[in-house]
């Protein structure tokens, strides 16, 4: 019900609002067929049909390729690359995923007008940003974790005594890492009852990772493009994942999660503390999916150890390749598809969205829900932590690398120190073989 | 009319050649069997006559016509497999027709020749059955009904009776010379067994290695064995067969033993010739117990013991030593014998064949 | 006496026990399956209530209404992808199955040199994993345009099944008497006709057990199907499963929902067949 | 005429040979070709730059490769013998019921109709350690107290992969012997019993040896098709965690799309390959020994 009535003031603002751009965008494209290939799943559906909007805007006309979730998509561009068929004019992009391939998509700062980039919210269209070039324009698809908590447990006199006999200190959300840690401990009680969780494998892994040595004030590559991971705050960063798993204070599988496990186990409501994406706002609060909905804190990420927070995002976007022959269309689509109007209609149904004036939006219009302003407030202030993950293509090499190091670490098969020893030698490698060193 | 002429005939799976250019002329409506062991070729040459296997030389004629590489179906035989391979899928009505349906007979006349054939081979009860519900016998009148009702110029016929218990192989024999007399068409029959191919043929084809040994009749292949190997196969029991020299006026055998040189192959052979010595066991037996009244001009009366007796109600089979052998001996209007019993033989002589130890062909005239 | 009683005890204790295993057996075989049936109709809070919840207290087809609902509201093409699916298992095992006859058949009635090595041959294409053929063979699709289409999909999958059906088919036509195909031919037939008429019929079983191995395989293929595929236009059910995987989700009651759509045509159709399945493989004796 | 009967076979065989050619043979050249170059998906132009064997001598000398590799032969024998075993117990079982043929058969046969990326899923949720089935079950049973980390603990997720691999294939190998066990004449069973064997040794020396060509030919279908598995444990633990499952499939498959280094993931390619086809020439000669054993033209 509140989806359809979001739906319908959305194509309500779209009505008002679609004339103010007539003049230049998004343009007319009679007879253009545009070739595209899209993220799939259905949280992702919704925008698709303002495509129907835009053929009618434009007479243009939209054929999509492929509808894929970013692993396969990812793949099927690499073989594309590889194969030398990129026939195809808008890809559906991410951070994490572009700086592989910066060579096939156009600077779209070329094709648009600067107010219009200017209305994004200036550190995601960094993170779009490849050697200077725009590669993509970021969706309201903008993702960076906030803590997700369960309130009862902090309102629970007894727990709240026990805490204060033990530590010294009142039991309240945690705002470093070390007191996640150790009200982590604290509320553990396996294998009923779990004080955290992480994400324990892939670049999950790694970015949790990346974050916190981030945070603990140290860095992931250096300046020169080096491993630098391997240093005291990199053991630091490491050793919070490998104590809370000695301590069973995450569940004994989390090495083998992704995040459906650590989504699905905290609206089991057999976790304590979540450090999770935004997209599971809504998730966690509904009745009919969770058991700890109406009982759901949102705060901003910890501090680290250098009292730095830190923001692993990653945004969704689309670019528009080299090879397209009409990128004016292709560009006008993207456009479409990332407006204030398209961002709207994504907003409204939970994800962050990447232009300012959307953001303003979005918590005007959640006044009357206390938990989603306290959804957007923390993760707007998360957002101003965020930055995107290293920009070099062997991002996702190096990633798989080093995460079986620290699973390793975690599992105890290794100390911290020698696995991210060997995990620094094997990035170095790559980035040899690759002749970035 | 359906004569057919094998003319050189050969078969070669690669280099390996199993039938060495044979010739056989078949007359029109005439029972031939072709007999041998196994492996002598026999099956291979009915099967290239059938078509179902290519010749590597030579020609086939059939009616007439060389059939050289025509198609079976275009040959106008019928086979009856020793597996009898009727259609399991297919009742037994469907089975017999099915050659008509093929060839696209109209139902009237299809429904026709199978009555007919069906009447010849007692089928009737039987029609709307499967093969699988069928008792071995009855099967194998299937197998002939289908045959029949092609109404073919030639027959042929793969071991049809071998699949079936003794009784009824006996029974079936009858039947199909029964039929033989009924349908009058040429028929090749292949079989391993010998009694069949003399009750049935009219005149029987003795096979070996791939060459034809002889042709003849019943009687003729029986009475006038043109090889050791024809005298050897034809006959129950065999023809008692032992190596020999001739000497002055006798044959010498291995241990020493000697009978006299048979008086009919006396111009035939010289001194120090390698033989074989051939008597069959009707023409040896206990006095006064033979076939013949045993006052014959070539007789030759020896006493020997006796290791094995099998008695067959009106004839006991005796097996007496001689030279360090059993020899067998067909003993009409038996008197109790046991082994050890020395008994006197008359060796009917007059009958003996002799063959070439070399090349194992008749030494007769 | 003693001794029956105590024999018969045995023989009443053996049936106890073959019960009991058969029982576990199938038990064990089913609970996956039964699980999966429950967690397409539960809801969410309740497939992953901790301390579980063993007996489902709300029981509804959300999934499944959700689920053909359309794009945009939790819905899946699952229309297309069912079609796509369809198409393809379909065309792909008639096609390996004649493609898989006529080898087979020249397996098992015909001499000609260097027959086992080929046969080995064909046999060990079906070794390479599909995760190493899916990219060359990627570039081969696009070479000549075929990615993304029934075609490209179908061709794949009679290759994948051909070395199978010719395998099993083989073993089929051995086991139907030479004779049979002989005696018809003596009876008028063609090869060809002595072909359809007798031997296609008698190996007909075991034809359609190779049919189903085939079948299945198609209908379950996902290495090849995510290289191959990319839109609605030939996107397969499996590869359809992925839509309920977003980045950071996995709606379980979905894919759940979607996989007994999956299963339920593969079973009728298992259950139907069995009897020839099992049958086909068993042909043996045609002759009594 | 003897031309014609000549190309029969091999007009028989063409549209077999050609389809196989196309979407195998042809492919197979290309990765093989690649297999000595640098090649890089996201970098076309390293096609064509050739560096002979220095990915296979990369890949020889490393440890991590040949750990996936015992791992993945570690796999094989122990889930083949192993289905081969079960699928012989349920066949046996199955046979002897005497009644709901139809429907146990049907069941027999399920796991079948699972697509092995759904077992995957299926498995990786029962295995879950702290809301999956197998664990809540044991839990609420009280066989134990803890989350047993199934996919985590290095042999146990061993032991997980094989229940999944085991459970969606131990179906083929019982249909088949079950096949097996119905063609089987009744004569030589009832003489065993009458001649004194027990029912042990009535399977043994009597039933064994006649579905034995059965279970090979079950053996080299699976054999055959073994990178199915692939599908399974690449949802399940991904090789992971640390690389304890890692098999020679998800290696390949990770080298080649996430890291993009296609010219070294073919090079493995064909070790597993050979793989593939060494268990698959050795069940062939088992298959050809035990059909001349029983003189059975299977």
């Amino acid at each position: 019900m509140n989806r359809l009535l979001s739906g319908v003031a959305a194509g309500a603002l779209l009505m008002a609002s679609g004339v103010a751009f007539a003049a230049d965008l998004p343009g007319k494209f009679p007879g253009v067929t545009i070739d595209a290939k899209l993220i799939g799943g259905q949280q992702y559906e919704k925008l698709y049909e303002r495509i129907g909007e835009w053929e009618k805007a434009t007479g243009g006309k939209v054929n999509v390729i492929s509808k894929k979730n970013h692993f396969d998509l990812d793949k099927e561009i690499k073989s594309d690359i590889a194969s030398n068929s990129i026939t195809w004019c808008v890809g559906s992009n991410h951070t994490s995923f572009a700086p592989q391939y910066p060579g096939i998509y156009i600077d779209l700062t070329k094709l648009l007008p600067k107010e219009e980039i200017d209305a994004f919210v200036p550190a995601n269209i960094a993170a779009g940003t490849l050697d200077g070039k725009l590669v993509m324009l970021p969706r309201a698809q903008f993702d960076v974790s906030a803590l997700y908590y369960q309130k009862s447990l902090y309102q629970d006199e007894a727990k709240k005594k026990a805490y204060k006999d033990k530590y010294g200190e009142d039991l309240a959300p945690p705002d470093t890492f070390d007191e996640m840690a150790q009200q982590a401990e604290f509320f553990a009680s396996p294998p009923d009852f779990y004080g955290t969780q992480f994400a324990g494998k892939e670049e999950a892994i790694n970015g949790r990772f990346y974050e916190m040595v981030i945070a603990d004030g140290g860095e992931y590559l250096d300046k020169d493009g080096k491993p630098a991971f391997n240093s005291e705050a990199g053991v630091k960063a490491l050793d919070w994942f490998v104590n809370l798993y000695k301590a069973k204070a995450v569940p004994a599988g989390t090495t083998n999660y992704l995040w459906d496990d650590l989504g699905q186990g905290f609206a089991s409501g057999t976790v304590a503390i979540n450090l999770d994406w935004p997209g599971w706002a809504g998730f966690f609060n509904d009745p009919k999916s969770s058991k700890v909905a109406g009982n759901v804190g949102v705060k901003v990420q910890p501090k680290g150890s250098s009292g730095k927070r830190s923001g692993w995002s990653g945004a969704h976007g689309f670019s528009v390749t080299e090879n397209c022959a009409n990128k004016e269309a292709a560009a006008s689509l993207v456009w479409w598809l990332t407006n204030e109007d398209s961002q709207k209609l994504e907003a409204a149904a939970g994800p962050l969205p990447t232009r300012t004036k959307v953001w303003e939006w979005d918590l005007e219009q959640a006044k009357s829900d206390p938990y989603k302003t306290e959804v957007l407030q923390a993760f707007q202030e998360a957002a101003k932590n965020a930055f995107p993950v290293p920009q070099t293509p062997e991002w996702i090499e190096i990633s798989n690398a080093v995460y079986p190091e620290l699973q390793a670490a975690i599992l105890g098969d290794k100390t911290s120190k020698q696995a991210l020893d060997d995990a620094a030698a094997k990035a170095t490698q790559i980035l040899e073989d690759a002749g970035k060193l | 009319m359906a004569i057919v002429s094998l003319k050189k005939l050969t078969k070669r799976y690669g280099s390996m050649e199993i039938v060495h250019g044979i010739d056989l002329d078949v007359a029109d409506r005439e029972f031939i069997a072709l007999v041998g062991p196994s492996g002598c070729g026999k099956s291979t040459t009915l099967r290239m006559i059938a078509g179902l296997e290519d010749i590597s030389g030579g020609t086939i004629e059939i009616g007439e016509r060389i059939v050289n590489d025509l198609p079976p179906r275009s040959r106008n035989i019928s086979m009856v497999f020793q597996s009898y391979a009727l259609y399991p899928h297919m009742t037994v009505r469907e089975n017999l027709g099915f050659s008509l349906k093929i060839a696209g007979a109209p139902k009237e006349e299809m429904d026709r020749r199978v009555a007919e054939a069906s009447a010849i081979l007692g089928l009737d009860a039987l029609l709307e059955r499967r093969p699988s519900q069928l008792s071995g016998g009855q099967r194998q009148r299937v197998a002939m009904g289908r045959a029949i009702v092609r109404d073919p110029d030639v027959f042929l016929f793969d071991e049809p009776l071998s699949n079936l218990d003794a009784k009824l192989r006996t029974q079936m024999r009858t039947e199909i010379k029964k039929l033989h007399a009924k349908v009058k068409s040429t028929v090749i029959y292949v079989t391993h067994d010998q009694v069949e191919a003399m009750t049935l043929a009219d005149r029987i084809v003795i096979m070996r290695d791939g060459y034809i040994e002889q042709v003849g009749t019943p009687d003729e292949v029986f009475q006038r064995p043109a090889t050791r190997f024809v005298a050897g196969f034809i006959g129950s029991p065999p023809m008692n067969l032992q190596e020999a020299t001739v000497a002055d006026g006798k044959v010498v055998f291995a241990g020493g033993q000697s009978l006299p040189l048979p008086i009919r192959f006396k111009a035939k052979v010289n001194v120090g010739d390698k033989v074989v010595f051939g008597l069959r066991p009707d023409d040896i037996y206990p006095a006064g117990h033979g076939l013949h009244s045993g006052d014959a001009a070539d007789v030759h009366d020896v006493e020997l013991p006796v290791t094995v007796t099998e008695p067959l109600g009106n004839e006991t089979l005796v097996f007496a030593e001689f030279d360090r052998r059993d020899w067998v001996s067909r003993m009409l209007n038996p008197k109790p014998l046991k082994a050890g019993d020395r008994v006197a033989m008359h060796f009917d002589l007059s009958q003996a064949h002799l063959f070439s130890a070399e090349t194992g062909k008749s030494l007769r005239a | 006496m003693d001794a029956n009683a105590s024999a018969r005890l045995k023989r009443r204790a053996a049936t106890i026990a073959h019960r009991v295993g058969l029982f576990l057996a199938m038990l064990f075989i089913c609970l996956p399956g039964i699980w999966i049936v429950l967690s397409s109709l539960r809801p969410t809070v309740e497939i992953l209530a901790k301390p579980p919840i063993w007996i489902p207290q709300q029981v509804s087809l959300d999934a499944y209404v959700a689920m053909f609902s359309g794009v945009g509201k939790g819905g899946i093409p699952v229309l297309d992808y069912f079609r796509n699916s369809l198409i393809i298992s379909v065309t792909s095992t008639v096609l390996a199955i004649a493609i898989g006859m006529a080898g087979g058949y020249a397996f098992a009635r015909y001499r000609f040199r260097g027959k086992s090595a080929m046969f080995l041959g064909l046999m060990l294409t079906r070794t390479v994993p599909g995760i190493a053929l899916s990219l060359p063979l990627f570039f081969v699709y696009a070479r000549l345009d075929i990615i993304d289409t029934h075609f490209g999909l179908i061709l794949a999958y009679v290759a994948l099944n051909v070395p199978f059906t010719i395998w099993l088919i083989d073993g089929f036509f051995r086991q139907v008497p030479k004779d049979l195909a002989e005696a018809a031919q003596i009876d008028g037939c063609t090869r060809w006709q002595a072909f359809w008429q007798v031997e296609f019929p008698l190996a007909g079983p075991g034809i359609a057990s190779a049919g189903i191995f085939a079948f299945l395989t198609s209908w379950n293929e996902f290495a090849l199907a995510s290289q191959l595929t990319r839109s609605i236009n030939s996107k397969t059910l499996p590869v359809g499963l992925l839509d309920y995987t977003a980045e950071f989700t996995i709606d379980w009651r979905g894919m759940c929902a979607l996989a007994v759509v999956m299963i339920i045509p593969a079973l009728i159709l298992t259950f139907i067949v069995q009897k020839h399945l099992v049958g086909g493989l068993t042909s043996g004796a045609v002759k009594g | 005429m003897t031309v014609k009967r000549l190309s029969a076979p091999t007009l028989l065989l063409l549209p077999a040979v050609l389809v196989l050619a196309a979407v195998v043979v042809v492919p197979l050249c290309l990765s093989f070709y690649s297999s000595f170059t640098p090649f890089r998906l996201t970098r076309p132009e390293t096609f064509f730059t050739f560096i002979g064997l220095r990915s296979y001598r990369n890949i020889l000398s490393d440890a991590n490769f040949w750990w996936a590799f015992g791992r993945t032969v570690l796999l094989l024998t122990i889930a083949l013998n192993l289905e081969m075993l079960l699928g012989l117990g349920l066949a046996l079982l199955v046979e002897k019921a005497s009644r709901g043929q139809r429907l146990l058969r049907t069941i027999m046969m399920f796991p079948m109709m699972f697509s092995p990326i759904l077992v995957g899923f299926q498995f990786k949720f029962m295995f879950n350690d702290n809301i999956g089935l197998v664990n809540n079950a044991l839990q609420s049973l009280g066989v134990t107290r803890d989350a047993i980390p199934w996919l985590i603990e290095g042999h146990l997720a061993f032991v997980a992969i094989s229940i999944a691999e085991i459970w969606s294939s131990t179906s083929i190998f019982a249909i088949l012997i079950l096949a097996g066990l119905l063609a089987m004449p009744k004569e030589p069973v009832e003489a065993a019993r009458v001649d004194g064997c027990t029912p042990w040794q009535t399977f043994r020396y009597v039933t064994w040896p006649f579905i034995m060509p059965f279970a090979y030919i079950a053996m080299t279908i699976r054999s055959l098709d073994v990178a199915r598995a692939y599908d399974i444990v690449k949802i399940m633990t991904d090789g992971g965690p640390a690389g304890r499952t890692e098999l020679l499939w998800t290696l390949v498959a990770r080298t080649a799309y996430s890291d993009a280094r296609m010219g070294v993931a073919n090079a493995m390619a064909y070790f597993s390959i050979l793989l593939s086809i060494v268990f698959t020439v050795y069940f062939f000669k088992k298959l050809a020994a035990a059909r001349t054993q029983i003189g059975a033209e299977w």
